[in-house]
Order: structure tokens, then C-alpha cells, then sequence
């Protein structure tokens, strides 16, 4: 296996806040990371750093075996990283294929391909099993889940070789989830794309992921293939930290 | 939240109920028109414009609605450049200056640095669209709120305007006039350009990718950004747009009226092009808009204004009249969209 | 139009004083500065002229000089037929062609209180009755070379490019550069809106200790010279002071000392017989045709400020009563 | 057991979109019941009918078995009524403390007691093990999971009877949000609140609900106590849905 | 982003890094200053006062300071309430009319309906607020957009105001003469009324849950009212705020111009107060502003137009040095709050 993308000694603070203090991180082609952690341990800020939102303040990235510096979001989709934000970056105004496309519009230049864009979208939302009344309407109208639903179908059909999923399920229904982990694995089985995935719920990291992740303090403190952890092993982990940080006494149950 | 720029909702399936028996193709044109987010101002207009025939039969009459079709003009083509950059979240206060300077930098070029018209035309354009440039890279690079860096040109242009003017009005060089009627001074001329420019401008908006991302910039900066749009590259854009636009309705204005005029322009007029795209129904929040909502706008304004002075209102009453008149139709306009929302189930 | 229907009551029935029965004709005042106290007077003078010969009269235009704006009222008047239209013609190119279009559709046309540039007055209207603004700055100009015998002045003007009261401050340089005498005149802005006005001249007058005239070209910059010239004493350093029109502080400032002069343009004039020349263009079928009327300008002084300041009279419009003024003694004159 | 809210026959549509047909549904005093559904079956809409955002087309609904009319958001919340919606309804430019008792503040008047409220926040956020750097920051700068711990805290910790919880756990960590689920528990076992949960995590909402109501074209179609039901059956029952209502091969994963 | 109302960061712990030996209170006290949001608009209007003084030394004497006081406070006034407006997310154009109609207001009720002075100015900041009232009420209940409904009713108040006035000046009432003095006659008397008008609406918008909600509502509309607050309130109330401190100013300056002038107020004046509170770093958008910004957002304005006047710039070319002025030094402010920023870590 050929490493896609490696992160070294990547650090960033906001202020007063310092969210990474030293990332190193690898992943390789065709390979499906999970990436867990606490609420505010970093995940997402490593996420947009990968992904040329945001500009780390020391530590380098390379794709492909080669430093590379992500000038912006659209320079490192050119290379071929593509997101799934946690905040989903759906415009509120525009209608559901318009938002599936941004960025990667169809275009019959000068004007936009809506009738391609439309029927592709109406596509993609029936594999994904999301079900919703017409891609016409605009997102701002849709429920929690169908909205998520459509930032990761903007990721996930686009042709990225990698992509970096933060919380994809978070909104989803049984149903939908299942089917997008079903898609994931597709890519997977591909062999063509490489994921980063961020999620709480366990149990979808081990039955999707090649590797999980654990980010605490800033750093990457655990690296396992799923096959060599369990649900308990990284409940206990994640317990373990949390019983350490505090002292009080109610015993966190087990997700 | 009745957001996009029409687009959505322009496009929805046909309701279920159609009444049956009744002529199936009219009803559903109807539809289709009431859907439009455009549809409840253009009402507005259309009711105005019975009232004022009614009630003084001259309105309707071909030198009337010359002037109608000149009052709105000049302000709709403004208004284009408004609603792009109030739709990316962003206002143009110098736009009027811009309107008032560059027919004075056509009658520079041609008269002081010997220039061909046309292509002093041209250039007055280009530092239009260089002024909206300015405007976008302090906006966007250095950061300032577009309010006050307009602001600043604002005064800036209008200074320069001054200062090289003497503040004294100037004739159309005798070199343009053989342009005289294609810009602005024939009857209809600023009108076929009005529509030209908003037809344009609202394929640009509904159709393209350009206008997609300029909805995208203003409802959504940082979604935008995350999507990878480029924001800066847009804002800056309409900008230069809008400069541009407002130096080309100067120089219309200004072969309309056959002078070269220091006061026209100016803050008034970048403030009705402002109201136009407001009251065709663009959000000062960014996000939605329409240029021909602004056309209608400048439209309905300029019917107002006109109609008053056509029953013969007097300054002093004219205001009460007009402020009545618009506090009215507009109620009505958002009372219609409300009905046309509510009909749509 | 709907505010003066009251005055004018006897209309077609049965004709005005001798005159035969006449239809209610009605005139429209295009104007720069529609909502400007200065004009006032000018809509009572032309409300008591329509009063007196059963007509109506509408006052409209652009409230800010802009040009386009005044031109769509014109041709709106056109539209509306109007039986006569009076004009000031604020810019020498732009009203020519629709002047033209007036007279074409049989619609007399005079122009009143301004009259395109010197000796060109850019349109083919029938006559005009006023004095133009240039002339009137001129013989500001004219008097402050009269009253300072050099040193630094000031013109303050409130909006620079504005048409009604650019040329006043045009004119005034012109006749100051012609008197030959010493005097550094300069032109200053001090902003549309009266108490804006105020704080500019305040600090203009305090950056500038050693200035020995200050004048002004509108009547709210006018009126806050006097106030400033009066709250720093300037008129004991010998600083001369004066501007336009009769605004009741102006005019108050004048009694008191503060200020040298302010000119009266006899604003009701130009609406009074505008009406007047256009109802009888009409009634005589165009045989009297209306004449060149030089309205004049008044200096008002310390001298002959009394009778302004006695009363509150329609005639300058700070008072909307009809009455009858008594004058007694001897006619000023020279 | 008494009732202490029932919907009777609600149906709720917006324009085109029918979202809620015929929902009938009831609450009993101390219960956590559990409300799922697919993406965009109408559980965030029944929510917001609940607490009085929405006003239901038809229908009514029994408070304590009176017919109550919540004509707005205050009007519920007056009558004992808290809502965690999904959207969360924070205020990205107040800070964490002010959005924690946004609509509640505390307040010696006439000013905003800050420095109580700013206490409470922090304790608050630290029983739910929530590490926030300090409740002075707005909350635009907070990771997800940490925005829903404020939203979440919000209405927990208010003296509300019934709360309404739409995903309340959707961003939460393993840690945090069994450390929520702790404290739905406790306000259970004090008696005095009842709650309606909306979950997409069968697990979760086995281990904390008494019972499990479906949400499905517009109607509740399956209610039963947790301890009747399992997640085998629960996730059967939207599989089934899902196998019915389309012919595509891809079979769901059990989630 | 740089949200919130100064709240948040203002009330941050200190950095970890300050310079051992420092005078530490200094240091903390510099440190929380530098903190707030106004501090870079005060720092810029101290520059230019600096500026101001090196080139011409009569710019801080006592007449002057009077003098730039009474140029800033009126405005600042009006500014105070677009601020509150502004952040929850609205605007008021009328508010200059509503200057401009209320001391004419304050005369009829004394000359023609023989009021009690004190009485009278009391009822027209009534009258100020009612129009609010309307604004609001269309805005809110009707919902027309607050930019449509106060250009209506800034014509119809406008119109108002001619028509009664015939567009002539008055004078002061002489009944009223007695409290010229205490409303904005006497030297200090308009600073000190905006200085605690400021202070109060400081203390409402920073610790008040009328502030709290008026962010709240700015900032996110439907979460707002998710959260159970009764939005239509706080807009409405924001808007009566708006026209009684726009009355409330139009008092001040008529007695300290000892006249009564349809030109006074208007457009220009609710201009310069959105300049204001928008250079004072209020947001257009919504959610974000400070009344103390706007206060030294004014003074700036204020600093401007009086320092290139005392320097004795021409009518001419004064804009163009304004304009320059406005963008040099907002510039710096952008940058300066960069700084401010980037120092916090
Ligand atoms: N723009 C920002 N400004 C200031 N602080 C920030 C910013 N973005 C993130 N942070 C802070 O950085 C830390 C890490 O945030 P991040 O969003 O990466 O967490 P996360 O691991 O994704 O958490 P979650 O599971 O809740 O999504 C948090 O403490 C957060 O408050
Ligand atoms: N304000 C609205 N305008 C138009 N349609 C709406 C609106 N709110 C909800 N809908 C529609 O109503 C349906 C139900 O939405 P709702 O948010 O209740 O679903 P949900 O069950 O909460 O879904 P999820 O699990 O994804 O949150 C959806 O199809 C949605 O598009
Ligand atoms: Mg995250
Ligand atoms: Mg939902």
C-alpha cells in the first residue's frame, strides 16, 4: 500500500485555545480511517487543515509522498481532497441540486447544466434512500438529516481520491446511515479513494474503517487497524481519559 | 426565508388542483407566473399603472411613457449592480458619484485628450468598473465593511468631480452627438438598454455559475468559503460591476439631458437604485434577490413619481403622497406574496 | 392643485374682475429646489395670482438641483397638457430641447429665476422674469469689494455644483477678481443641512483668526455666519459680514449689527407674474407676449431692515396671512 | 400513571409538503419516551408543534388533560414546556454562558446577573463533561459537540416538566453523551420530568427510554415499552419500511 | 465574527505573557482596554485628533472642542439608536425626518396650542417614538422590510413637515427661550445629554436582557424565537427608541442653532448616524455593534469635517480629502483591530 496523505508535527491555535499541538497521521490508498475523539479535541480543526480551510500554524503535509501546502479549499480540491464539514456549508438560499453541485457545477458554458444537475441529484438522493419531496425546494426547508444527507453526497459522488467525512451520519436515520457506510465501503472496495472519517458511534467506525484514530490532547495518542480493537477497547479508552481528567463519581455507561 | 433568487420555486411541479374544464395551458402560464417571485411587484406596478391611467388619462400616452421608461432606466441599470452585490452580502454607496463622474471624464477624454467618443465611452466604463475595483479589494482584501469604504469613494469621487468640473456643468462634446441618440437620447434608447442589461444580468444571476456563487457568497460566507468558492474573486466582481453599470447610466442620463451635470447623480440616485432592488424584493442581509424584482422596483418608483406630478401634487404635499403611496403598495406586495405562498399547496 | 384650491375660488363661472370667463387654466413652476424656504414666497405670489385670475398652478421639480429629475417633471407637464409652464433654467443645454417640445405642443413657456448661463439663455421660453443667480453673486462680489478693502475672505457655500446657488459664488469671484482690490476670496463647503452649516463656519472662523470678510451664497449659511460673527465678536475686529436671502435669523442678525447686508431677491415677484404673464399669453390668444422682467435684487441693511422684521408677511414668507401693509414717510432713493 | 401530554389527530403540512397526517401520541408523567423515524418523517416538526413553534393545522393538543392552544415559544415554555431543537437555536455571537440562559436569563434588575449565570454555566457544562475553555467565548468559535452540550444544558437544566429533545446526542462524544444520557436518567428517576427524545441511535434510546414510539408517513405506527422491543426489532421495522417502499438491491446494513 | 457586543471579549482572562516588571495594574488596565471592540475607532479618533492639532493648533481650544462636541453629538445620538436597530438586524431610514419634524413639532404644541414648553418637547419625543411605533408595527406585524418601510414614511414624515412648516424656517418659541440653555444652547449641554444617553444605552445593550435579546434577535432570527423570545418586542421597541432619540436630537439642535429649519435633519443626518455606527463597528448584517463605537464613529466624523474646515480646505476639493481621510483611517482601524487580535494569544 502506497501512503496518500501524511501529516507531521502539525500544531494550530486560535487565540488563546491551542486545538493541535502535534499531529502526525497517516493514510494510505484505498484505506478507510476512523478518526474519534472528544467534543473539542480537534478533529475538525485537523479536518479543515487537511483540507486548506485553514493554514496550520507549523507542522507540514504531504500527498502523495511530496510537501504540499494547501493555499485554499479550491487548491486542495484541484489535488483532489474533497470535505464533508461538520456544519455541512449548505446554502440556506439555494435549492437542494444547486447546493449538491457548489463549486462543481455542470456547465454548458455560459450557463449552468441545471436539468443534468437536477436529475443527477434526484439520483444520488434515491441511493442514498433519502427520501425528499423535490430538489427544487430550498435546503433551508429540509429536516436535519436530509440537509447532512445532501453535504455528503456533494463529497462522496464527486470524483475526490480522498476524502475527509467529519460526523457524516451525525443526523442520519438508521436507514440512510446504513447506506451511506454501504456507499463508503463501495468506494472502499474500489480501491480508488481513501476516507478519513470522524464519529462517535463506535460501533460504525469498526464496521467501516481499515484503522482508527484516537486524537486527545492535541495529538494522535492511538493507532490500531480495526481489527485488532474492539467497541469495548475504545469505550474503555475514551472512559479511561475521562476518568483520569475528573473525579466524579457516576461511572459514564457504556454507549 | 422566501430566499434564492427565484429560481426554486420558479421550477416547482404544478400544483394538484387545477381547476378542471378551465383552459389548461393559460392556467398553468398563470402558475407558473404566479410562482415567480417577481410576480406580486409586477402586480403592484400594473395596479398603479391603472390607477394613474384612470384617474388622468395622459399616463398612457407615447411622451409619457417615454418619461416613464426614462425615470426608471438610468436607476434600474444601477439597481442591477446593487442587487448582484447586495445579494453577495455587500452595498455600493459611491455608485451615484460613479454615475456623476463619468459623464464628466467622456467629455475629458474626447474634448481635452482628443479621444473617439465611442471609445471614451468606453474608457469612462473602465474607470467606472476600476472604482468598483478599488471599492472590492479594500472590502474584500483589507477588510473594511463595504459601507464604509464606499463611503469613502463616495466623497472621494464626488470631490474629484468637483474639483475638475469647477463644479459647473459641462456641454456634451459636439463630437458625441452623433452618439447622442444611441445612448440615451431617442425616445426608447435607455429603456432598450434597461432591458438589455437586465435581461443579461438576470441570466448571469438565475443561470450561471457566477450568479449561483454570488447567492452563495451572501447567504452563506463561510458555507461558501468551505465549499470552495472563490468569495473574494466574486464580491470584487460585482463591484466592478456595478461601477461600471453606474458609469454607463451617468453617461445615458447624461446624453438624455443633453448636459453634463454636477448634481445628477450623486447619493439620490445611488439611494433609489438601493430602494428599487429593496422593493423588488432583494434582502439588505444578502442571499436573494432578483434584477428583474429591481427593474420592477424602479419601475414602480418611478410610476409614482410621475403620476403624482401628472394629477399635479405640489412639492410640499408630494411627499406625504408618495411616502402613503409606497407604505401602501408595499403592504399589498408582501400581502399578494403572502396569498401567492398560501395558494401554493 | 390640491393646496391652493381654497384661494382660487371664482374660476370659469363667470370670469375674474372685467376678464371674460376662462377655463382653469393651469400652470406648472418646474423648480431646482422645490422645498427651499427661499421659494417660498414665490409659490404665495404665485397662489395670490392664480387666486386673482381663477386659475391653478402646480410647484414641482427636484428638491436637490438634480437636473434628470427636474427634466422628467417637464416633460411630465407636457404630458399632463398644462396651459403654461414656468421654468428656472438651472443648466444652459439641457432644458433646450424640451422648451422646444412645450412651445411645439402650443404650451407657453417662461422662465423665472434662472435663466441659463450669461448671455445664453439655452432654451427658446418666451421671457424670463427674474435676475439671474450669476448677476445677483455678482453684485454680492461687488458689494463685498465695496465694503473690505482687502485680506482674506470667505464664501461659504452648502452644497458646491448645486445649481441654485453655485453661480452666486461664481459671480461673487468674478466681480471681486474685477474690482481689482487685494482680497484673497475663497469658497468653502459647509454641508446641506442647517446645523452642520453652523459647526463648519464655527471652526472655519476659528482656524482662520486673521479673516476679514465672511460671506455666504444660501440663506442657512447666511444666517450662521451672523450667528458665528456674533458669538465671537468679529464684528469689533472690523470683519465684514453678509450673504442671501431673509431668513428671520438673517434678518435678526442684520438689526443687530452682525451681518453688513443680505440681498432680498423679491422672491414673491417671481411667482406672481409668471402666473400673471401666462394668463395673458393665454387669454389674448398670444398677442401680449410676456416681457423680460428684471425682478432686481434689494440690499437689505441695517437701514431699511425694520419693516422686515416689523411684520410677518407673505411677501417673504414667513407668514401665510393676507394683510395689508401700511408704509408711511419718505421712499428711500438715491 | 397520569398523562401529562397528548396529541390528538395532528396533521401539519408546509405548502406541498404534508409533513405530519395523523399523530397521535401521549406522555406520561416521569417517562422518557423515545420518538424515531427516518430522515424527514415529521419528528422535528411534531417537536416544534409541541412546543408551540408551529401551530398544527388540525388537531389538538391535551396538557395535563386540558386542551392547551401554546400559541408561541414563550407560551409554552410558561407552561412548563423546554425544547432542544435540532438546529440548536444558539446565537453565534453571544457567548456560551448568555446562550445557556438565553430567554431565561438571570437577572438583578435591572441588570443581567452575569457572574451567576457565568458560575452556573461553567458547573453545569462540567457535570455534563463538556471542557469548554471558557463560557466567556461566543459560541460561533465552538466545536460541534460542544455547541449541542450548550443547546442541551440549555433546557436540562431548566425547571422545565416536560422537555422535548430532538437529537439531543447527535454531535456528542461517547463520553459526553453518555454522560447526558445520565442525566435524562436522574431527572427520570426524580419523577418530576417527562421527556420525549428523538434519537437515530437505537442503542441509546433502548438503554434510556420506557417506551419507543415510530414516526412514518406522517402517523405513529409503532409504540411499545423498550423492554418489549429490541434493537433487532427496531431496526427491522424501518428496514422492512425501507425494503417495501424500494426495489433496489443494495441491502441496508444493520446499523 | 468579531461578534457579540464587546461582552465576551472584554471580560476575558488576562494573557500569560505580560512583561515581567511592568507596572502591572498599568499593564492589566491597558490590557482590558485593548481589549474592547471600541478601543481601535478611539485610538484612530485620538490619531487624527493628534494629527489635527500638530497641523493647526486652534483644533483642541476650548471654542473648537465646543464646537466638534456639538458636531458629534447630535449625531451620535441618532447613531445610538440605529445601533440598537442594526444589531437586531433592522434599519431606520426616517430617523432624519423624525429629527427634522420634531422641534417643528415642539413649536406648534407651544405657539398654537399653547403647551407648557417642557411639556411640549416631552410630547414631541412621543410623537418621535409613535413613529417608531409605525415603522415598527409595518415592519414586524406587516412584514415589509424595515429598509421599504421607513423610506415610506421618511417622504411621508418629510411631506409632513413642509407642509406644515410651508417649508419656512421658525424661531424658537420665546415661551422656550428659558430652556434653550439646558437643551443643547448652553456650550456643553448637547454633550453632555449624548454622553449619557450613550452611557445608558451602553449599559442596556451590554447588560440588559433588552440588550441580550436585541443581539439575540440580530443574530439569529429563528433561533431567537426558537429560544422564546418575543422578537416582534424587541424590534418594535427598538424602533421607538430610534424616533424618540431622533426627536430627542432634532430638539437639541434646533435650540442650538436657535432656529427651526426644514433643512436641518433629513437624510443627510440619519446618514451620517448609520455612518457613525457603522465606522463605530456595528455590522449592517445584524447581531454585532457597540452605542460607544458609534459615539466615536461620529466623533471621527465629527474630527473630519471640523479639522479640514479649521485647516481651510476649499469647497471643492474637500471631499476628496474627506473621502481619502475615510479610507486611510478606517483602513487602519481594520488593521489595528488585526493586531489587537493577533496579540491576544
Ligand atoms: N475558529 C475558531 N476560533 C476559536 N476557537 C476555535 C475555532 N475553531 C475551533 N476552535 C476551538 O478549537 C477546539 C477544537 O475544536 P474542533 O471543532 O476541532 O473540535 P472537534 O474535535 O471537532 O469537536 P466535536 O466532536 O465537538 O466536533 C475547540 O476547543 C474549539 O472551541
Ligand atoms: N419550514 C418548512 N418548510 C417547508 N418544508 C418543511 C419545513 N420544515 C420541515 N419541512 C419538511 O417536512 C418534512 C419533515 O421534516 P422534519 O424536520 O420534521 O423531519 P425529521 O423527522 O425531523 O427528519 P430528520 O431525522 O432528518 O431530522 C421534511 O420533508 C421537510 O422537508
Ligand atoms: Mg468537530
Ligand atoms: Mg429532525
Amino acid at each position: 500500500m502506497t501512503e496518500v496523505l501524511r501529516a507531521e508535527h502539525l500544531a494550530k491555535s486560535f487565540g488563546a485555545v491551542t486545538a493541535l499541538t502535534d499531529i502526525n497521521l497517516r493514510l494510505e490508498q484505498g484505506e478507510v480511517l476512523g478518526l474519534i475523539g472528544d467534543n473539542g479535541a480537534g478533529k475538525s480543526t485537523l479536518i479543515k487543515i487537511l483540507c486548506g480551510f485553514h493554514q496550520p500554524d507549523s507542522g507540514r503535509i504531504l500527498l502523495n509522498g511530496e510537501e504540499a501546502t494547501f493555499k485554499s479549499v479550491e487548491h486542495a480540491r484541484g489535488l483532489g481532497i474533497d470535505t464533508v464539514y461538520q456544519d455541512l456549508a449548505l446554502i440556506n438560499e439555494l435549492s437542494v441540486y444547486h447546493n449538491m453541485f457548489l463549486g462543481r457545477e455542470r456547465v454548458r458554458w455560459p450557463l449552468l447544466s441545471n436539468r443534468a444537475m437536477r436529475k443527477l441529484a434526484k439520483q444520488h438522493l434515491d441511493d442514498m434512500g433519502v427520501n425528499i419531496s423535490s430538489v427544487d425546494v430550498e435546503v433551508a426547508k429540509l429536516s436535519g438529516g436530509q440537509r447532512q444527507a445532501i453535504a455528503v453526497a456533494r463529497s462522496v459522488y464527486s470524483d475526490a481520491k480522498i476524502l475527509l467525512l467529519d460526523e457524516p451520519l451525525a443526523a442520519m436515520g438508521a436507514k440512510e446511515g446504513a447506506l451511506i457506510l454501504d456507499l463508503v465501503r463501495e468506494l472502499k472496495d474500489r480501491g480508488e479513494v481513501s476516507v478519513i472519517i470522524i464519529a462517535h458511534n463506535y460501533a460504525q467506525v469498526l464496521e467501516v474503517c481499515d484503522r482508527v484514530n484516537l486524537l486527545q490532547h492535541g495529538e494522535i495518542t492511538f493507532d490500531k487497524a480495526a481489527g485488532e480493537t474492539s467497541l469495548t477497547e475504545l469505550t474503555d479508552l475514551v472512559v479511561a481519559e475521562y476518568r483520569a481528567a475528573r473525579t466524579r463519581g457516576t461511572p459514564p455507561a457504556g454507549a | 426565508m422566501d430566499g434564492a433568487v427565484g429560481r426554486t420555486e420558479a421550477e416547482k411541479t404544478p400544483p394538484k388542483g387545477t381547476a378542471p374544464g378551465a383552459p389548461r395551458a393559460l392556467g398553468r402560464a398563470a402558475d407558473a407566473f404566479l410562482r415567480r417571485r417577481e410576480a406580486t411587484i409586477l402586480v403592484v406596478a400594473i395596479a398603479l399603472l391603472v390607477y394613474f391611467q384612470w384617474s388622468r388619462s395622459a399616463f398612457l400616452s407615447h411622451d409619457n411613457l417615454v418619461n416613464i421608461s426614462q425615470g426608471t432606466a438610468p436607476y434600474a441599470i444601477v439597481a442591477v449592480g446593487e442587487v448582484l452585490l447586495l445579494v453577495s452580502g455587500e452595498i455600493d454607496l459611491s455608485a451615484g458619484m460613479i454615475f456623476t463622474l463619468s459623464p464628466f471624464l467622456m467629455h475629458y477624454f474626447i474634448d481635452y485628450y482628443g479621444m473617439y467618443p465611442i471609445i471614451a465611452i468606453v474608457v469612462a466604463l473602465l474607470a467606472g468598473a476600476a472604482i468598483g475595483l478599488v471599492n472590492g479589494a479594500v472590502t474584500v482584501l483589507l477588510k473594511v465593511p463595504s459601507f464604509v469604504t464606499t463611503l469613502g469613494t463616495l466623497f472621494l469621487v464626488q470631490g474629484i468631480t468637483l474639483t475638475t468640473s469647477h463644479a459647473y456643468p459641462a456641454e456634451i462634446p459636439p463630437a458625441a452627438q452623433g452618439l447622442a441618440g444611441w445612448f440615451g437620447h431617442a425616445d426608447w434608447s435607455e429603456l432598450i438598454w434597461c432591458l438589455a442589461i437586465v435581461a443579461f444580468f438576470h441570466i448571469v444571476l438565475i443561470r450561471t455559475r457566477w450568479g449561483l456563487h454570488t447567492v452563495a457568497v451572501g447567504g452563506n460566507l463561510l458555507g461558501a468559503s468551505e465549499a470552495g468558492i472563490k468569495v473574494a474573486r466574486i464580491k470584487i466582481g460585482n463591484f466592478m460591476v456595478t461601477g461600471g453599470l453606474a458609469a454607463f447610466a451617468g453617461i445615458l442620463e447624461a446624453f438624455r439631458t443633453s448636459t453634463i451635470d454636477p448634481s445628477s447623480g450623486g447619493t439620490g440616485a445611488m439611494f433609489t437604485a438601493v430602494s428599487a432592488a429593496v422593493i423588488g424584493g432583494t434582502a439588505l442581509a444578502g442571499g436573494s434577490g432578483t434584477v428583474i424584482g429591481a427593474l420592477l422596483g424602479a419601475l414602480v418608483l418611478a410610476e409614482l413619481q410621475n403620476g403624482f406630478n401628472l394629477i399635479g401634487i405640489s412639492a410640499n404635499p408630494f411627499n406625504i403622497i408618495l411616502g402613503a403611496a409606497i407604505l401602501v403598495s408595499m403592504i399589498l406586495n408582501v400581502h399578494l406574496a403572502r396569498l401567492r405562498r398560501a395558494g401554493r399547496s | 392643485s390640491s393646496d391652493n384650491k381654497k384661494d382660487a375660488g371664482t374660476a370659469a363661472k363667470g370670469g375674474v374682475g372685467a376678464f371674460p370667463a376662462t377655463p382653469k387654466w393651469k400652470f406648472v413652476f418646474v423648480n431646482h429646489v422645490t422645498t427651499n424656504p427661499f421659494f417660498t414666497p414665490t409659490q404665495y405670489g404665485a397662489r395670490d395670482a392664480c387666486a386673482l385670475l381663477g386659475c391653478d398652478f402646480q410647484w414641482t421639480g427636484s428638491q436637490d438641483s438634480v437636473v434628470p429629475q427636474m427634466i422628467n417633471a417637464f416633460n411630465s407637464a407636457i404630458s399632463a397638457k398644462a396651459d403654461g409652464i414656468a421654468v428656472a433654467v438651472v443648466d444652459k443645454t439641457a432644458f433646450g430641447a424640451p422648451v422646444d417640445k412645450a412651445l411645439d405642443a402650443g404650451i407657453p413657456v417662461v422662465s423665472y429665476n434662472a435663466d441659463g448661463a450669461k448671455g445664453d439663455p439655452g432654451t427658446n421660453r418666451l421671457a424670463y422674469i427674474g435676475q439671474d443667480l450669476y448677476t445677483s453673486g455678482y453684485q454680492l462680489g461687488q458689494r463685498i469689494a465695496s465694503l473690505m478693502q482687502g485680506g482674506d475672505a470667505v464664501g461659504f457655500i452648502a452644497t458646491p455644483g448645486s445649481l441654485n446657488i453655485q453661480p452666486r459664488i461664481d459671480g461673487a469671484k468674478d466681480a471681486i477678481k474685477a474690482s481689482g482690490k487685494p482680497i484673497n476670496f475663497t469658497s468653502v463647503a459647509s454641508g446641506a443641512e442647517l446645523p452642520k452649516e453652523l459647526s463648519t463656519i464655527d471652526a472655519y472662523a476659528q482656524g482662520h483668526k486673521n479673516v476679514k470678510g465672511m460671506f455666504a451664497v444660501d440663506a442657512g449659511s447666511t444666517e450662521n455666519v451672523g450667528k458665528v460673527v456674533a458669538k465671537y465678536g468679529l464684528k469689533s475686529k472690523g470683519v465684514a459680514a453678509g450673504g442671501f436671502d431673509l431668513n428671520p435669523a438673517t434678518l435678526t442678525g442684520i438689526k443687530a449689527g452682525n451681518l453688513d447686508f443680505t440681498i432680498d431677491q423679491q422672491p414673491y415677484l417671481q411667482g406672481f407674474l409668471p402666473v400673471l404673464y401666462l394668463y395673458l399669453y393665454k387669454l389674448s390668444g398670444g398677442l401680449t407676449a410676456p416681457s423680460e422682467t428684471n425682478t432686481g435684487l434689494l440690499f437689505v441693511t441695517k437701514d431699511n431692515v425694520d419693516p422686515y422684521l416689523a411684520t410677518k408677511t407673505r411677501f417673504e414668507g414667513s407668514s401665510t396671512q393676507q394683510q395689508l401693509l401700511n408704509r408711511t414717510g419718505p421712499i428711500a432713493h438715491k
